[in-house]
């Protein structure tokens, strides 16, 4: 049985170290904060110009001008700072960030990311991603692993436009979490229930096992 | 003794404006403004305003975003005055979708982060520097790459403008100011990078009220300075938590 | 559920060190070490004293000056722990003068301005950047000059270092800091550029001390912190003005 | 007569516009500031991380860790603030203070300044001179007119090492106010009872009237 969202989170969850500095992307990835211990010494960077991003806010408690890149309001932990956009992004470039977690429209075999943009489609624009997918240490991927059309999202190769090539360590899926090796995907983990048939099935290039 | 080349007066007394049409006076046709916020978060809206108000067209908008939800930037969407837009997000931002498909607008976008380093460099006096981001992508096509320590990086130039519309919390009559909170973002970058900044303030306070060590903006980058009480500050999405307990 | 390839424990949690020993543990001979300061103003100076004890040598010391009037730096020069120095200033420093005759040090002058952006590049992830700084001089000799808009500009690169020895007024256990003044000078950006930043603070505070608006360098940024209560705090040159009246 | 340092420096206080952003160098240069009047709102810029420095302090007040580029203890204004170098240099550099006034060995006809070394001397560093030199939108230049030995400090061509190349606008010097321009030194005005002779008897370059 796959993982739903909420467990792709919590796996998620594990991958990051105690005291680590964490940047966590819109959408999928911002339900990761929600399944780590509290004393795990954890500083979530919110590239709008925060460090040590805490939950939402309780109601009535909202700040217009307290919020996280996806321009939800949050809150600030004990410890917290607010800076620039300039310090922030240096913060990134400069690998200060010791892990980012986003999601992916495409991720290829050698690690290529794809995550802004799809031919033909609106364009969204650029935002944070590709100075997050070149600038964090490490690049952890949660995705569905097929896309609403049943197409694979693990692919040999990406074909929209990349956001970063050569970047993305590890992908987590409903199905899997798979690494980017030498020597293309690399299966760590199937779902409980998931087969390594289905998991190759949906998968654009091949998983070694 | 006599001054045979007297120096003009500079720019940094006398700047507090009472009015938006005051403080707006400067703008021209055609100009390149740069406009502090992240989203809804931080931005001068009464200048926003009254730059609609103040009929100047073939702006050149540089900005993160250009509004969404109808509000902020959108306003100079819909008046049709921006030419060109230079920023990193565009999003669920209609007018801006509407207007790109309309093809009324040049749009140039930038990789966040590259943005606010190309307008730091400005105001550093720094023409262009080598960033690994966008590598291999779109953004470096037609740019020059180059190879440091066996990483390839490209290369981007410094990004300036004539107007930057800053929003403070507080501002004193020299123009230093402090922002709230992760309203500060792109401004006080945008301050360095402008040719005339005008800062908007909730409230102007007397010149000695700040700390010297808690200065964000030091007014050495401010030419405009007007209080503005009552701000709107939009919520873009309002997300909460349950109360536990 | 197993991780295969665990991630190791971040370097983000318990930097409290409770003595100059401990804090200086990681040292190693041949190190690049920056330390924060201008002249005598801000500097570690218990960091200092402890790393000649600490009997580390062939360091590369980065940092504006080298200490002065036998102070400060001035020890590391003495005990002969350097062979080479990156700074922007020697004047009137007599240690350095007697190293740099005696031949035992080698010195690269580095245009202050330049200095510090070349580390706050390595802070930031830029290997490389133009300035107008030092073209036409013999800090342009054998690098890569170039025009921009009609002016030469001359290429530099970032100056990274292993350790960065910084001095706060005040730093709480993530390494979140404050100075006082002009105390803070290069130190925010020596913190950026280095691989492990040693924070030597006056008063460690609890979390949560700070407003998170006047964080002048954030912890993300610092490995280890240290309180030390007393300083001598030298003055280089004590100028006074008279009592009027 | 020839002017003394303190009447270079009332004449250089003159060449300050009111509302202005200024850096002194170290020396001569620091004297200017007791010769402005305190209504003509200028800021005064120093490259340790200040803005808006004031006059020393009164004994007994003296802080060791707000002191100006020289080191010496000084105080800050209301309004003044503080930050780190790479601010401070970017202030310099991207043209935000209006003028410096700086010191001299030698300054070309074309407005070549050379002011940090002699060839054969000790080498006493760079510090800010050259960020100034080259960033800052005005270059004064306050210094005696020849050497102590007599030699002219103005020359056809300096051949001690630049600070920056043809970045002086004027210089003012115990003998004369005198402009870079086009066509070489231009006489702007000379001290009390100094001749045009003396000035150009003294100058290692032509000086036009």
């Amino acid at each position: 049985m796959a993982w739903t969202k909420e467990q792709m989170a919590a796996r998620a969850a594990l991958e990051i170290a105690p005291g680590s500095i964490v940047n966590l992307g819109i959408g999928l990835p911002t339900l990761v904060a929600d399944y780590l211990p509290a004393d795990l010494g954890v500083w979530f960077h919110s590239e709008n110009g925060l460090l040590g991003m805490g939950p939402f806010p309780l109601e009535g408690e909202e700040d217009s001008q307290l919020i996280n890149a996806g321009k939800q309001t949050v809150t600030v932990v004990p410890g917290g700072s607010t800076f620039d956009s300039a310090l922030s992004f240096g913060m990134i470039r400069g690998g200060h960030v010791d892990l980012a977690i986003l999601g992916a429209m495409q991720v290829g075999e050698n690690g290529d990311l794809a995550n802004w943009a799809i031919p033909g489609g609106k364009v969204m624009g650029i935002g944070g991603a590709m100075d997050l997918a070149s600038g964090a240490r490490r690049i952890l991927v949660m995705t569905q692993h097929v896309t609403n059309k049943g197409e694979p999202k693990l692919v040999a190769s990406c074909h929209y436009p990349l956001t970063a090539p050569r970047c993305v360590h590890r992908v987590i899926s409903e199905l899997a979490v798979i690494d980017v090796t030498e020597g293309g995907f690399s299966l760590v983990e199937l779902a409980p229930g998931v087969s390594l048939d289905e998991v190759r099935s949906k998968t654009g290039a091949a998983v070694r096992a | 003794m006599s001054i045979t080349s007297p120096v003009p007066a500079g720019r940094h007394r006398d700047k507090v404006r009472s009015s938006v049409e005051e403080a707006l006076e400067p703008l021209f046709d055609g100009a390149r403004i740069m406009v502090g916020g992240f989203g809804l978060c931080g931005n001068a809206e009464a200048l926003i305003e009254g730059v609609v108000r103040r009929g100047v067209r073939d702006l050149t908008l540089i900005s993160n975003n250009a509004g969404n939800l109808g509000k902020g930037l959108n306003a100079w969407l819909e008046a049709g005055i921006i030419r060109r837009f230079i920023g990193s997000y565009i999003g669920t931002n209609e007018a801006l979708h509407r207007a790109m498909a309309a093809g009324t607008l040049e749009v140039e976008i930038v990789p966040q982060g590259t943005f606010v380093e190309r307008m730091r460099a400005a105001g550093a006096g720094i023409p262009a520097f080598f960033t690994p981001t966008g590598v291999g992508t779109v953004v470096a096509e037609g740019k020059e790459t180059r190879e440091f320590d066996g990483r390839t990086f490209v290369m981007e130039r410094a990004l300036s403008a004539d107007f930057a519309l800053i929003r403070a919390r507080r501002a004193d009559a020299f123009g230093n100011a402090r922002f709230w909170r992760t309203a500060r973002n792109f401004s006080p970058i945008m301050a360095s990078a402008a040719h005339t900044t005008i800062v908007e303030c909730d409230e102007l306070v007397a010149l000695g009220t700040f700390d010297p060590d808690d200065v964000h903006l030091p007014g050495l980058f401010v030419h405009r300075v007007l209080e503005v009480k009552d701000h709107e500050d939009p919520f873009e999405y309002k997300t909460t938590r349950q109360r536990v307990g």
